[in-house]
């Protein structure tokens, strides 16, 4: 066992922070602040994804050959690490974490060529349609259908949960191709080039937090041509079920995150007067509570790194989902923590002030702002990408005695 | 012991429950929430014809004469239609700190709250959670009819639309905490308007030298009316647990995933069970603490043990019923989201959880 | 609503303190002190049992004519709070809060009159024979078969987690009378006068915190008369079920138990350093913590009351179910809390300086003998009288939207 | 990075596993625990001829110049297999102390330790729980080979049975901790000897102004020293709890009810997968610490992180072991409680998880 602490890896970090500290337009700097959820505020975000293309780091999970930056495994922790400290907005996982990495793997050589460079450069923001408003953790029962039409599939139905399909110019998406055999064999995996094919309708659903992030997407007689087919016609289960592993497992590391979610709430509690005296950063209960929620997170960073170095532990079967039931359940956590921090000053509904650009002056103070909004969007995370009943399921299944 | 509510107090709830499934089911107030006007005038009018703006207070100032019990009986039911209207700081603040003093123009302004033609804000938060008098920090000048205030109060509900503001505020440097009373248009007064998350108007009041009038009152007066506040702002949050529980009950029993509806998924039967428990823990509080405050025997410890306990099952209730419903709970439409935006509200106001149940380790 | 605090109420405190300051032996204050169990030490148990017998006090909550005190729902909590308070052993639920509030309610007149007294004398003791090697939370599902034959029934197979039958000379027991129907119909409840039957075998299970609690009883063509049985042959689901209402809901209070230990933790807390200075008493994460706790057994108090003076709570059908769930949850929770304040010093395993009269002396303080074994035997809690998975069961059934 | 297992330590896995599985089954371990022996001689005598006993000490003190992962790659299955042996007490512990000292007296045992011919205690706690070196109050008169102790010590490891002990004390009134060595039958030692619940040898040893050797180490070296046993002891822990997993899992999926495995309810299914996220967030703590610890580059608050979690996760998985099996998981006679009880004194010495979650939170 070894871990290395190279001096290069010092030179390293110190260029990353470098860049960190010039590249971001004050917007971007805003939008990272600002964020109160796993996705950030769309607009400022994609202008970050394409000063970090230009850079060459925009997606350091790809192979070099697609794209990648080629680091190490070191250099891609320092590179989140640096990345949650500035604050800056994470980049959309719907592209980047997604679709592209599935195509990456399985795409033919076409689709390759034609969307995994717009995703790079940020020209396109694809919009994931899994989810139906009757097919929530049971997603095999969709019934969204698209039926061979030509060289065309005719879309009817409608796809719920759409994150940001509002900002989206493309979609991939699941239908039923067939109703024979298990619910899970006639199901199709499709690309869609617009996401303004007529007879879509977008509409935004506000959110308890107040926001529009999520989507409902209206199908009535869509055409979209067959070439946009991932894998084999009624074999689109097994496609989702391979990107489901970059959703729930892969992509980037959630630790440096969580941990920044921390290093906030420590330096709100250093300025608010505990009840019992003093600040709430030197109460005995608050560093308590902090401790164990930083040491989870810690735990969480050894399982990302070790899985990330290729240790056994990441090909267990139950791997992403254990990924996924963690992660979620301490975004929950410190969000929790976060509120608690703010206390009543949490208790303003501030959109307006929240906005990128807004010259509304929060109340209180810019943590104050975000704590509240982070708990409510959170309480998300537990359900979308799987529910962690699903998930706990899935793990059970792969612990038996013998 | 009798724990049960009496055949008044039962009419009571039958009337106003009747008039709130009829004028204020959810859709209603939502519009509300989302219309310019603070509070609905129509339900406060309503609510004065129901004698409820003169309930807790004497028949010699006007009042009904009622108990605290009487105050619970319909709280449930405004917790359960998610009222917004102001009537814990119009009344049971605001109103007890004017009724109790022996000042003139406190006594008429008690009349104008009985009445419904004037609401009252009541000013006590300084920020991040002023969980008991004895943390207020702000201290007026002077006393009597010519004390000065100055500072800032947070969150205080009503405070840009009341007719008059009271504050707690400390008796001069080191004093005890009293009651201040300022009317709205004071010189010096600005009042910076929000909505907050359960959807009620609020505002951060900050006080330049304002002049403010002494409404004397003893530590223990001041400590019961927060009390009473508390007991009353924990039936409404009773009630919304139930309206929880049976939403997510009904919910569970209706949505299918599987084929099957979801509350024949073991992990979710057992989070219906845990809500129901958190409900009944919360409910017994509840009725067993207004008991021992209508018998003047609830202690300090008594009301952190309800405050405490109210705060902490409400959130697991809410945080249950959202898991429950999956992305539907996350939505503005339904009424789940905004039924658990308000238990966080009861949780985080006067101390939450965490704060009380260490009071109650301290002993 | 109202709560009475009479001044009769305060004289009857001092009554009942006064009796429990004077009544009981040496060995019987022993024995409660030293009681990690639901199951108090026998010998001493039935000892104090007897005493209270005499007094009068045994069954407060058998009706009058029975037996019981008459006492208002106040006087049964102070009696109770007294009791908690003197550390008295707690009297044995099985014969005073199962079997003979089952007979009051549906026993025969003959069976009353012949096994009601010896309950209340502390003559009988009565071992519960429910449970099965393959029953357990699936309890109706039990095999042990009971064959008519003449007045008798033949009865095989064996009974498990038979608290303290090696202690019994009486069992109440489910028997299989008939594999028909549903496996619920073919159940009989039968009373057993004898323990030591020709066929029966007692042996005693010895437990992760060393002690022997409970029993396996096994069976080999045992002839028992009929005129044991409790309702009619094959209907002895429902008369479980009845007594199930006295196990899990009924009898005593257990607030003050709980209660007391958290006293008992405070008073060791009070004399235990703490790492972070001060006592640990002193400590703001234990007071955050026991103030939690003390706050949860609160509100079981006031379900408690609430239920015992008639309160509607009492009638919903989850109560006994909620009962059991909050109050063996607390259990587990207020052992933990008394494990933390020994800390190593809970670590030695001392069985001989356990017993009642042991001349053998605690490694560290009283507190620190009982508070681990106490923590270990508690991990039963959840399993025994209904597991709680069951108990959530029941529970969720009662909540519908409609 | 690479956080595996090399292929020696991999071979000495399987070597000491084998050994296990043959001749330290359950069984074997029970008629051990339950018999008059502190500890099977037999077992250390293997220990010795795998070299376990010569790991961590350098070559030149007759050692194998081993590493940390060294240790945790066996020591995983002394968990897994419940050893008793005071492998922690007298290698990794008193073993270290006697190794970093120069002192000639402490060189022999050091060769004795190796050799497997004589066992050395290890005496640190001072009751209810001494977390750490900082908090020992024992303090020595005197230095040199001419110290002298007085107090107790509790919970030494085969503290009867050893043929010395090394006391950690402080060094006079206010001084830094550090190591003396006592021998066996000294005058004024006094050991009362009993078992753990995990089934150890273990006394509370009185010293009535003893005569002891000075070891003398840097406070960095005592804090090393802690530091190494803390994540020898966690990975006995893991390997528990990976054993507890397994033996669930097992249970779950052939113990019947209403007809079914257990394992296909919900609530059943849930804990298993909790009981795997535990042990699996338990292990790459575990092994990143290690790997940490291996590069000089571990820290206190890592050390605390990895004391922390492995208590509390391990205590979390015993009690869903415990409740998945029901009835005869309360049981002297099946494994389950018995890791239970492992996993709780793993918790409780060296500090428990509040203690050191509270000190990672103190930053």
């Amino acid at each position: 066992m070894k871990i290395e602490f190279a001096p290069e890896l010092e030179a390293f970090r110190a260029e990353v922070a470098e860049f960190f500290a010039t590249a971001p337009t004050p917007a971007i700097r805003e939008a990272g602040r600002k964020t109160t959820s796993v996705f950030a505020p769309f607009k400022e975000c994609m202008e970050w994804h394409r000063i970090l293309y230009e850079k060459g780091w925009v997606a350091p999970h790809w192979p070099v050959e697609y794209g990648g930056t080629g680091w190490s495994v070191e250099q891609r922790f320092i590179f989140a690490e640096e990345y949650r400290k500035a604050d800056l907005p994470p980049l959309l996982p719907q592209s980047l974490g997604m679709v592209g990495p599935l195509l990456i793997d399985i795409g033919t050589e076409e689709q390759k060529a034609k969307y995994l460079e717009p995703i790079l450069k940020g020209e396109d923001f694809w919009a994931q349609g899994y989810s139906e408003p009757n097919s929530g953790s049971d997603l095999a029962s969709l019934s969204c259908r698209a039926e061979p039409d030509g060289d065309d599939y005719i879309i009817n139905g409608s796809k719920i949960w759409t994150t940001y399909a509002h900002h989206a110019n493309r979609m991939f998406m699941l239908v039923r191709t067939s109703n024979e055999g298990k619910k899970q064999q006639g199901i199709t995996f499709l690309l869609l080039d617009r996401i303004d094919y007529p007879g879509m309708e977008i509409r935004p659903i506000v959110g308890l937090d107040g926001f529009p992030e999520q989507c409902e997407v209206f199908f009535e007689d869509v055409r979209v041509p067959q070439s946009g087919r991932v894998g084999e016609e009624n074999d689109g289960w097994s496609v989702a079920k391979h990107l489901l592993k970059h959703e729930r497992g892969g992509g980037n590391a959630a630790s440096p995150t969580l941990m920044r979610y921390c290093e906030r709430a420590r330096a709100a509690a250093a300025k608010t007067p505990s009840p019992f005296g003093g600040t709430v950063a030197d109460d005995a209960v608050f560093q308590r509570e902090i401790g164990e929620l930083e040491a989870d997170i810690a735990s969480l960073g050894h399982f990302e790194k070790l899985a990330i170095s290729g240790h056994e532990i990441a090909r267990d079967p139950a791997f992403p989902s254990m990924n996924k039931t963690i992660n979620s359940e301490l975004v929950q956590r410190a969000s929790v923590l976060m509120t608690q921090v703010s206390g009543v000053d949490g208790l303003a509904r501030q959109l307006e002030a929240l906005r990128v650009g807004s010259n509304v002056e929060p109340l209180g103070s810019e943590f104050d702002l975000v704590s509240m909004p982070l708990y409510l969007n959170s309480r998300a995370t537990t359900i979308y990408a799987g529910s962690n009943e699903v998930q706990r399921d899935l793990i059970a299944r792969t612990v038996s005695g013998s | 012991m009798d724990f049960s509510f009496t055949d008044e107090q039962q009419m009571l709830r039958d009337g106003v429950g009747k008039f709130l499934e009829k004028s204020y089911d959810f859709d209603a107030r939502q519009k509300l929430v989302n219309s310019d006007a603070p509070w609905s005038a129509d339900a406060w009018q309503q609510f004065a014809e129901f004698g409820l703006l003169a309930l807790p207070f004497s028949e010699e100032q006007g009042g009904l004469g009622g108990s605290i019990s009487d105050c619970v009986a319909f709280a449930e039911l405004f917790g359960r239609h998610l009222v917004i209207e102001p009537y814990l700081g119009s009344v049971m603040l605001a109103g007890s700190a004017l009724a109790q003093s022996g000042h003139a123009a406190a006594q008429e302004w008690v009349e104008r709250i009985v009445s419904g033609e004037a609401v009252v804000a009541f000013a006590f938060e300084e920020g991040h959670g002023t969980a008991s008098p004895e943390l207020v920090a702000m201290t007026a000048q002077g006393s009597g009819n010519s004390a000065r205030l100055t500072g800032e109060k947070r969150l205080v509900h009503g405070g840009a639309d009341a007719d008059a503001i009271v504050v707690l505020a400390r008796k001069g440097e080191g004093g005890p905490p009293a009651f201040f009373l300022v009317e709205a248009g004071a010189d010096g007064l600005d009042a910076r308007a929000y909505t907050t998350i359960d959807g009620r108007s609020a505002a951060n009041v900050s006080f330049n030298d304002v002049a403010a009038t002494e409404l004397e009152a003893s530590e223990e007066a001041v400590e019961k009316i927060i009390a009473d506040a508390i007991i009353v702002q924990s039936a409404e949050a009773v009630g919304a647990m139930g309206a929880l529980v049976a939403i997510t009950g009904e919910y569970a029993h209706t949505r299918k995933q599987f084929g099957v509806p979801i509350a024949t998924f073991q992990a979710v039967a057992h989070r219906l069970a845990d809500m129901k428990i958190a409900y009944t823990k919360a409910r017994a509080t509840l009725i067993y603490t207004t008991a021992l405050a209508e018998s003047g025997a609830a202690t300090p410890r008594d009301i952190a043990i309800l405050k405490g306990q109210v705060g902490k099952l409400g959130r697991a209730v809410g945080e249950a019923a959202i898991q429950t419903h999956g992305g539907v709970g996350m939505t503005d439409e339904l009424s789940v989201s905004h039924y658990h935006k308000r238990l966080l509200a009861c949780d985080t106001t006067f101390g939450d959880h965490a704060y009380h149940f260490r009071k109650v380790g301290m002993g």
